[in-house]
Protein backbone atom coordinates (compact mmCIF):
# COMPACT_ATOMS: atom_id res chain seq x y z
CA UNK A 1 0.00 0.00 0.00
CA UNK A 2 1.14 3.36 -0.33
CA UNK A 3 1.38 6.15 2.08
CA UNK A 4 1.99 10.08 1.71
CA UNK A 5 4.69 11.03 4.03
CA UNK A 6 5.03 14.99 5.17
CA UNK A 7 7.69 16.47 6.66
CA UNK A 8 7.91 20.39 8.30
CA UNK A 9 10.42 22.31 9.43
CA UNK A 10 13.53 20.88 10.90
CA UNK A 11 12.96 17.55 9.71
CA UNK A 12 12.18 18.93 6.19
CA UNK A 13 15.52 20.62 6.37
CA UNK A 14 17.66 17.67 7.57
CA UNK A 15 15.58 15.14 5.32
CA UNK A 16 15.92 17.47 2.18
CA UNK A 17 12.71 16.21 1.52
CA UNK A 18 9.09 18.10 2.23
CA UNK A 19 6.96 15.14 1.17
CA UNK A 20 7.57 11.32 -0.38
CA UNK A 21 5.73 7.93 -1.14
CA UNK A 22 6.07 5.19 0.90
CA UNK A 23 5.51 1.72 -0.20
CA UNK A 24 4.62 -0.63 2.57
CA UNK A 25 2.96 -4.02 3.73
CA UNK A 26 -0.84 -4.20 4.25
CA UNK A 27 -1.52 -3.28 8.03
CA UNK A 28 2.19 -1.63 8.88
CA UNK A 29 2.04 0.45 12.45
CA UNK A 30 3.19 3.81 12.63
CA UNK A 31 6.54 2.43 14.55
CA UNK A 32 7.51 0.54 11.29
CA UNK A 33 6.88 3.08 8.66
CA UNK A 34 9.33 5.29 11.32
CA UNK A 35 11.97 2.56 10.86
CA UNK A 36 11.61 2.31 7.26
CA UNK A 37 11.71 6.49 7.14
CA UNK A 38 14.57 6.21 9.28
CA UNK A 39 16.85 4.34 6.33
CA UNK A 40 15.53 6.43 3.56
CA UNK A 41 16.31 9.75 5.32
CA UNK A 42 19.59 8.79 7.59
CA UNK A 43 19.88 12.89 8.74
CA UNK A 44 16.55 12.63 10.59
CA UNK A 45 16.81 8.93 12.23
CA UNK A 46 18.27 10.54 15.51
CA UNK A 47 14.97 12.33 16.11
CA UNK A 48 12.59 9.95 14.82
CA UNK A 49 11.93 8.72 18.27
CA UNK A 50 10.88 11.53 19.93
CA UNK A 51 8.70 13.30 16.96
CA UNK A 52 4.91 13.62 17.01
CA UNK A 53 3.15 11.44 14.15
CA UNK A 54 0.22 12.82 12.48
CA UNK A 55 -2.08 10.25 10.40
CA UNK A 56 -4.91 11.79 8.41
CA UNK A 57 -4.41 15.68 10.32
CA UNK A 58 -4.71 13.90 13.94
CA UNK A 59 -2.12 12.83 16.31
CA UNK A 60 -1.64 9.46 16.40
CA UNK A 61 0.57 6.80 18.51
CA UNK A 62 2.99 4.07 17.72
CA UNK A 63 0.75 1.60 17.44
CA UNK A 64 -1.68 2.83 14.92
CA UNK A 65 -1.82 1.21 11.90
CA UNK A 66 -1.98 2.77 8.38
CA UNK A 67 -4.06 2.40 5.79
CA UNK A 68 -3.57 2.70 1.63
CA UNK A 69 -3.69 6.43 0.76
CA UNK A 70 -3.23 7.73 4.41
CA UNK A 71 -1.29 11.11 5.53
CA UNK A 72 1.80 10.57 7.72
CA UNK A 73 3.03 13.40 9.02
CA UNK A 74 5.84 13.99 11.08
CA UNK A 75 5.47 16.82 13.34
CA UNK A 76 8.47 18.91 14.91
CA UNK A 77 8.16 20.09 18.46
CA UNK A 78 5.39 22.82 18.16
CA UNK A 79 7.21 26.60 18.91
CA UNK A 80 5.01 29.78 20.18
CA UNK A 81 4.71 30.19 24.30
CA UNK A 82 7.08 33.34 23.92
CA UNK A 83 4.83 36.13 24.25
CA UNK B 1 -22.31 27.20 15.44
CA UNK B 2 -19.11 28.46 13.14
CA UNK B 3 -19.26 29.11 9.19
CA UNK B 4 -19.57 32.64 8.05
CA UNK B 5 -19.32 33.94 11.37
CA UNK B 6 -16.11 32.41 11.92
CA UNK B 7 -12.59 34.04 9.58
CA UNK B 8 -10.05 31.53 10.13
CA UNK B 9 -6.72 31.98 8.05
CA UNK B 10 -3.34 31.10 7.25
CA UNK B 11 -1.74 34.09 4.74
CA UNK B 12 1.50 34.85 3.83
CA UNK B 13 0.84 38.24 2.97
CA UNK B 14 0.97 41.03 6.21
CA UNK B 15 -1.95 40.85 8.08
CA UNK B 16 -3.82 43.72 8.06
CA UNK B 17 -5.35 44.22 11.83
CA UNK B 18 -7.52 47.04 11.53
CA UNK B 19 -9.68 45.00 8.49
CA UNK B 20 -9.65 41.93 10.84
CA UNK B 21 -11.14 44.24 13.58
CA UNK B 22 -13.68 45.40 10.75
CA UNK B 23 -15.02 42.45 9.79
CA UNK B 24 -15.61 41.15 13.76
CA UNK B 25 -17.14 44.39 14.39
CA UNK B 26 -20.59 43.19 14.55
CA UNK B 27 -23.62 45.38 15.40
CA UNK B 28 -25.04 42.91 17.95
CA UNK B 29 -21.34 42.61 19.56
CA UNK B 30 -20.49 45.44 21.50
CA UNK B 31 -17.28 44.44 23.22
CA UNK B 32 -14.63 43.22 21.06
CA UNK B 33 -11.25 41.93 22.16
CA UNK B 34 -8.23 41.01 20.31
CA UNK B 35 -4.66 39.72 20.57
CA UNK B 36 -1.96 40.66 18.14
CA UNK B 37 1.33 38.64 18.78
CA UNK B 38 4.14 39.97 16.93
CA UNK B 39 8.28 38.87 16.83
CA UNK B 40 10.24 40.14 20.07
CA UNK B 41 13.38 42.12 18.81
CA UNK B 42 16.24 39.70 20.55
CA UNK B 43 20.14 39.57 21.12
CA UNK B 44 21.77 36.87 20.48
CA UNK B 45 25.65 36.35 20.75
CA UNK B 46 28.03 38.42 19.69
CA UNK B 47 25.58 41.55 18.83
CA UNK B 48 23.51 39.70 16.41
CA UNK B 49 20.13 40.91 16.37
CA UNK B 50 16.97 38.73 15.62
CA UNK B 51 15.50 40.09 12.11
CA UNK B 52 13.01 38.20 11.49
CA UNK B 53 11.11 34.37 11.65
CA UNK B 54 9.81 32.46 8.98
CA UNK B 55 6.60 30.56 9.54
CA UNK B 56 6.14 27.18 8.51
CA UNK B 57 2.74 25.47 8.79
CA UNK B 58 0.74 22.07 8.17
CA UNK B 59 -1.59 23.95 6.80
CA UNK B 60 -4.48 21.42 6.71
CA UNK B 61 -3.91 20.33 9.97
CA UNK B 62 -2.89 24.10 11.51
CA UNK B 63 -6.31 24.91 9.72
CA UNK B 64 -8.56 22.07 11.45
CA UNK B 65 -7.05 22.77 14.75
CA UNK B 66 -8.09 26.75 14.73
CA UNK B 67 -11.59 25.69 13.43
CA UNK B 68 -11.09 23.19 16.39
CA UNK B 69 -10.32 25.86 19.24
CA UNK B 70 -12.89 27.94 17.90
CA UNK B 71 -15.74 25.41 18.19
CA UNK B 72 -15.12 25.11 21.57
CA UNK B 73 -14.69 28.97 22.35
CA UNK B 74 -18.35 29.03 20.88
CA UNK B 75 -19.21 26.23 22.85
CA UNK B 76 -18.32 28.49 26.05
CA UNK B 77 -19.00 32.49 25.43
CA UNK B 78 -21.78 33.79 23.33
CA UNK B 79 -19.62 35.10 20.35
CA UNK B 80 -20.83 36.93 17.54
CA UNK B 81 -17.70 37.10 14.93
CA UNK B 82 -14.53 35.40 15.63
CA UNK B 83 -11.03 35.77 13.91
CA UNK B 84 -7.98 33.67 13.90
CA UNK B 85 -5.36 34.89 11.19
CA UNK B 86 -1.89 33.49 11.18
CA UNK B 87 1.09 34.36 9.05
CA UNK B 88 3.21 31.85 6.92
CA UNK B 89 6.16 32.60 5.71
CA UNK B 90 8.52 36.05 6.62
CA UNK B 91 7.72 38.04 9.59
CA UNK B 92 9.84 40.63 10.37
CA UNK B 93 10.64 41.84 14.05
CA UNK B 94 7.76 44.13 15.35
CA UNK B 95 5.23 42.72 12.71
CA UNK B 96 2.13 40.45 13.66
CA UNK B 97 2.32 36.83 13.56
CA UNK B 98 -0.91 36.23 14.84
CA UNK B 99 -4.46 38.15 15.40
CA UNK B 100 -7.15 36.98 17.15
CA UNK B 101 -10.90 38.92 17.71
CA UNK B 102 -13.59 37.90 19.50
CA UNK B 103 -16.85 40.11 19.92
CA UNK B 104 -19.21 39.45 22.34
CA UNK B 105 -22.20 41.44 24.04
CA UNK B 106 -20.21 41.81 27.05
CA UNK B 107 -16.25 42.55 27.45
CA UNK B 108 -15.13 39.71 30.42
CA UNK B 109 -16.69 36.98 27.42
CA UNK B 110 -14.33 38.66 24.91
CA UNK B 111 -10.85 39.10 27.02
CA UNK B 112 -11.86 35.25 28.28
CA UNK B 113 -12.44 33.49 24.66
CA UNK B 114 -9.48 36.00 22.86
CA UNK B 115 -7.13 34.59 26.26
CA UNK B 116 -8.34 30.98 25.87
CA UNK B 117 -8.00 31.29 21.90
CA UNK B 118 -4.31 32.11 22.02
CA UNK B 119 -2.81 29.91 25.14
CA UNK B 120 -4.79 26.96 22.73
CA UNK B 121 -2.69 28.12 19.58
CA UNK B 122 0.92 28.72 21.10
CA UNK B 123 0.29 25.22 23.02
CA UNK B 124 -0.21 22.78 19.61
CA UNK B 125 -0.50 24.54 16.36
CA UNK B 126 0.72 23.09 13.70
CA UNK B 127 3.08 25.79 12.66
CA UNK B 128 6.75 26.01 12.98
CA UNK B 129 9.15 29.21 13.04
CA UNK B 130 12.62 29.91 12.09
CA UNK B 131 14.96 32.36 13.45
CA UNK B 132 17.01 34.70 10.90
CA UNK B 133 19.50 36.40 12.68
CA UNK B 134 21.31 39.91 11.46
CA UNK B 135 24.19 37.95 10.17
CA UNK B 136 22.33 35.65 8.04
CA UNK B 137 22.28 32.76 10.32
CA UNK B 138 18.97 31.63 11.44
CA UNK B 139 17.95 28.17 13.40
CA UNK B 140 14.51 26.55 14.07
CA UNK B 141 12.60 27.47 17.58
CA UNK B 142 12.08 24.35 19.25
CA UNK C 1 6.33 56.02 33.47
CA UNK C 2 4.36 57.58 30.39
CA UNK C 3 4.80 60.13 28.49
CA UNK C 4 5.51 59.14 24.63
CA UNK C 5 4.89 55.54 25.27
CA UNK C 6 1.36 56.64 26.07
CA UNK C 7 -1.07 57.41 23.30
CA UNK C 8 -3.93 59.05 24.90
CA UNK C 9 -6.55 60.67 22.70
CA UNK C 10 -10.26 61.63 22.98
CA UNK C 11 -11.23 62.69 18.87
CA UNK C 12 -14.41 62.98 16.24
CA UNK C 13 -13.10 61.57 14.04
CA UNK C 14 -13.44 57.79 13.32
CA UNK C 15 -10.99 55.49 15.26
CA UNK C 16 -8.38 53.81 13.02
CA UNK C 17 -8.11 50.55 14.78
CA UNK C 18 -5.54 49.89 12.75
CA UNK C 19 -3.33 52.15 13.19
CA UNK C 20 -3.63 52.26 16.83
CA UNK C 21 -2.61 48.79 17.02
CA UNK C 22 0.16 49.39 14.70
CA UNK C 23 1.12 52.39 17.04
CA UNK C 24 1.88 50.55 19.87
CA UNK C 25 3.67 48.06 18.20
CA UNK C 26 7.00 47.78 19.35
CA UNK C 27 9.85 45.74 18.52
CA UNK C 28 10.17 45.05 22.35
CA UNK C 29 6.69 44.00 23.20
CA UNK C 30 5.45 40.81 21.82
CA UNK C 31 2.10 40.24 22.91
CA UNK C 32 -0.34 43.26 22.13
CA UNK C 33 -4.11 43.10 23.49
CA UNK C 34 -6.81 45.62 22.20
CA UNK C 35 -10.29 45.92 23.59
CA UNK C 36 -12.88 47.77 21.09
CA UNK C 37 -16.18 49.07 22.41
CA UNK C 38 -18.57 49.57 20.02
CA UNK C 39 -22.27 50.43 20.08
CA UNK C 40 -25.06 47.74 19.96
CA UNK C 41 -27.90 47.42 17.50
CA UNK C 42 -30.51 47.44 20.48
CA UNK C 43 -34.63 47.85 19.41
CA UNK C 44 -37.00 50.06 21.26
CA UNK C 45 -40.35 50.61 21.82
CA UNK C 46 -42.60 50.57 18.91
CA UNK C 47 -40.03 48.79 16.23
CA UNK C 48 -37.58 51.91 16.54
CA UNK C 49 -34.11 50.61 16.17
CA UNK C 50 -30.79 52.42 18.06
CA UNK C 51 -29.02 54.64 15.10
CA UNK C 52 -26.40 56.10 16.97
CA UNK C 53 -24.76 57.24 20.15
CA UNK C 54 -23.92 61.38 20.54
CA UNK C 55 -20.83 61.17 23.22
CA UNK C 56 -20.13 64.26 24.86
CA UNK C 57 -17.04 64.76 26.82
CA UNK C 58 -15.65 67.17 30.00
CA UNK C 59 -12.51 66.76 27.92
CA UNK C 60 -9.95 67.75 30.05
CA UNK C 61 -11.65 66.29 33.21
CA UNK C 62 -11.58 62.83 31.08
CA UNK C 63 -7.93 63.51 29.85
CA UNK C 64 -6.79 63.66 33.15
CA UNK C 65 -8.69 60.28 33.93
CA UNK C 66 -7.26 58.31 31.38
CA UNK C 67 -3.80 59.36 31.84
CA UNK C 68 -3.95 58.71 35.53
CA UNK C 69 -5.48 54.98 35.16
CA UNK C 70 -2.51 54.81 32.38
CA UNK C 71 0.14 55.34 35.22
CA UNK C 72 -1.97 53.02 37.61
CA UNK C 73 -1.82 50.54 35.19
CA UNK C 74 1.61 51.17 34.22
CA UNK C 75 2.48 50.42 37.74
CA UNK C 76 0.87 47.16 38.50
CA UNK C 77 2.25 45.69 34.42
CA UNK C 78 5.24 46.13 32.52
CA UNK C 79 3.56 47.77 29.93
CA UNK C 80 5.62 48.70 26.87
CA UNK C 81 3.49 51.28 25.28
CA UNK C 82 -0.31 51.79 26.08
CA UNK C 83 -2.61 53.47 23.92
CA UNK C 84 -6.70 55.00 25.15
CA UNK C 85 -8.64 56.38 22.06
CA UNK C 86 -12.12 57.41 22.90
CA UNK C 87 -14.54 59.25 20.09
CA UNK C 88 -16.31 62.55 21.09
CA UNK C 89 -19.75 62.84 19.13
CA UNK C 90 -21.49 61.46 16.90
CA UNK C 91 -20.39 57.29 16.53
CA UNK C 92 -23.06 54.95 14.35
CA UNK C 93 -24.24 51.48 15.36
CA UNK C 94 -21.35 48.99 15.53
CA UNK C 95 -18.43 51.98 15.27
CA UNK C 96 -15.71 52.20 17.38
CA UNK C 97 -16.37 54.08 20.49
CA UNK C 98 -13.44 53.08 22.31
CA UNK C 99 -10.09 51.31 21.56
CA UNK C 100 -7.72 50.40 24.60
CA UNK C 101 -4.20 48.47 23.29
CA UNK C 102 -1.52 47.70 25.20
CA UNK C 103 1.70 45.82 24.19
CA UNK C 104 3.66 44.31 27.07
CA UNK C 105 6.10 40.73 26.92
CA UNK C 106 4.02 38.49 27.93
CA UNK C 107 0.31 38.20 26.97
CA UNK C 108 -1.19 37.80 30.27
CA UNK C 109 -0.19 41.16 31.58
CA UNK C 110 -1.45 42.16 28.53
CA UNK C 111 -4.96 41.25 28.68
CA UNK C 112 -5.04 41.54 32.38
CA UNK C 113 -3.68 45.79 31.93
CA UNK C 114 -6.33 46.02 29.19
CA UNK C 115 -9.04 44.88 30.85
CA UNK C 116 -8.11 46.56 33.91
CA UNK C 117 -8.03 50.12 31.87
CA UNK C 118 -11.39 49.28 29.92
CA UNK C 119 -13.15 48.49 33.40
CA UNK C 120 -11.97 51.93 34.85
CA UNK C 121 -13.40 53.99 31.79
CA UNK C 122 -16.50 52.25 32.48
CA UNK C 123 -17.20 53.19 35.79
CA UNK C 124 -15.72 56.53 35.34
CA UNK C 125 -14.78 58.26 32.41
CA UNK C 126 -16.22 61.97 31.88
CA UNK C 127 -17.85 61.19 28.87
CA UNK C 128 -21.82 61.03 28.70
CA UNK C 129 -23.58 59.36 25.46
CA UNK C 130 -27.10 60.33 24.27
CA UNK C 131 -28.51 57.35 22.29
CA UNK C 132 -29.98 59.07 18.85
CA UNK C 133 -33.05 56.38 17.51
CA UNK C 134 -34.36 55.66 14.13
CA UNK C 135 -37.28 57.94 14.51
CA UNK C 136 -35.20 61.34 15.41
CA UNK C 137 -35.86 60.48 19.28
CA UNK C 138 -32.67 60.85 21.08
CA UNK C 139 -32.00 60.95 24.99
CA UNK C 140 -29.10 60.88 27.93
CA UNK C 141 -27.87 57.64 28.80
CA UNK C 142 -27.77 57.31 32.41
CA UNK D 1 -14.82 86.33 43.46
CA UNK D 2 -15.32 84.48 40.46
CA UNK D 3 -16.04 80.77 39.51
CA UNK D 4 -16.64 79.19 36.23
CA UNK D 5 -19.49 77.06 35.77
CA UNK D 6 -19.64 73.92 33.26
CA UNK D 7 -22.46 71.96 32.75
CA UNK D 8 -22.78 68.64 30.23
CA UNK D 9 -24.97 66.42 28.57
CA UNK D 10 -28.66 66.49 30.37
CA UNK D 11 -27.79 69.48 32.83
CA UNK D 12 -26.93 71.28 29.92
CA UNK D 13 -29.29 70.75 27.99
CA UNK D 14 -31.90 71.43 30.52
CA UNK D 15 -30.17 74.71 31.63
CA UNK D 16 -29.54 75.70 27.99
CA UNK D 17 -25.87 76.54 29.22
CA UNK D 18 -23.00 74.83 28.32
CA UNK D 19 -20.80 77.59 30.48
CA UNK D 20 -21.66 80.20 32.76
CA UNK D 21 -19.94 82.79 35.36
CA UNK D 22 -21.24 82.50 38.76
CA UNK D 23 -20.51 85.90 41.67
CA UNK D 24 -19.75 84.05 44.49
CA UNK D 25 -19.03 85.87 47.98
CA UNK D 26 -15.25 85.01 49.11
CA UNK D 27 -15.12 81.50 51.00
CA UNK D 28 -18.67 80.47 49.50
CA UNK D 29 -19.23 76.68 49.34
CA UNK D 30 -20.15 74.04 46.78
CA UNK D 31 -23.53 73.68 48.53
CA UNK D 32 -24.18 77.81 48.54
CA UNK D 33 -22.98 77.52 44.80
CA UNK D 34 -25.26 75.02 43.92
CA UNK D 35 -27.73 77.06 45.43
CA UNK D 36 -27.26 79.66 42.99
CA UNK D 37 -27.23 77.78 40.32
CA UNK D 38 -30.40 76.47 40.78
CA UNK D 39 -31.70 79.75 40.90
CA UNK D 40 -30.06 81.04 37.99
CA UNK D 41 -30.97 77.50 35.85
CA UNK D 42 -34.56 76.38 37.25
CA UNK D 43 -34.40 73.43 34.78
CA UNK D 44 -32.21 71.69 36.51
CA UNK D 45 -32.68 72.34 40.33
CA UNK D 46 -34.68 69.31 40.66
CA UNK D 47 -31.27 66.88 39.94
CA UNK D 48 -28.45 69.35 41.66
CA UNK D 49 -28.93 67.39 44.68
CA UNK D 50 -28.08 64.34 43.42
CA UNK D 51 -25.29 65.50 41.00
CA UNK D 52 -22.04 65.34 41.01
CA UNK D 53 -19.44 67.80 41.27
CA UNK D 54 -15.57 68.09 40.16
CA UNK D 55 -13.47 71.26 41.12
CA UNK D 56 -10.63 71.92 38.86
CA UNK D 57 -11.22 68.45 36.84
CA UNK D 58 -11.40 66.47 40.32
CA UNK D 59 -14.41 65.02 42.37
CA UNK D 60 -15.32 67.61 45.12
CA UNK D 61 -17.69 67.30 48.13
CA UNK D 62 -20.32 69.96 48.91
CA UNK D 63 -18.06 71.00 51.48
CA UNK D 64 -15.68 72.39 49.55
CA UNK D 65 -14.62 75.83 49.32
CA UNK D 66 -14.22 77.43 46.46
CA UNK D 67 -11.64 80.11 45.23
CA UNK D 68 -11.72 82.85 42.79
CA UNK D 69 -11.09 81.47 39.45
CA UNK D 70 -12.08 77.97 40.22
CA UNK D 71 -13.73 75.94 37.27
CA UNK D 72 -17.12 74.01 38.91
CA UNK D 73 -18.37 71.11 36.84
CA UNK D 74 -21.75 69.81 37.27
CA UNK D 75 -21.04 66.01 36.33
CA UNK D 76 -24.16 63.95 35.08
CA UNK D 77 -24.40 60.21 36.23
CA UNK D 78 -21.62 58.87 33.90
CA UNK D 79 -22.85 56.60 31.08
CA UNK D 80 -20.90 53.08 30.32
CA UNK D 81 -21.03 49.61 31.35
CA UNK D 82 -22.87 48.11 28.63
CA UNK D 83 -20.30 46.74 26.87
Amino acid sequence: MNVRLKMFAVLKERSGAAEAELQLPQGTKVSAALEQIGRRFPGIADVLPKAAVAVNLNYAGRDTVLHDGDELALIPPVSGGRA
Amino acid sequence: MSGEDDLIRLQAEPIDVGAVVGWVSDVDGGAIAAFVGATRRQGGEEGKTLAALDYEAYEQMALGQMRQWAARARQQWPIRKLAIVHRTGRVEVGRPSVAIVVSTPHRAQAFEACHYLIDALKAELAVWKKEVWSDGNSSWVD
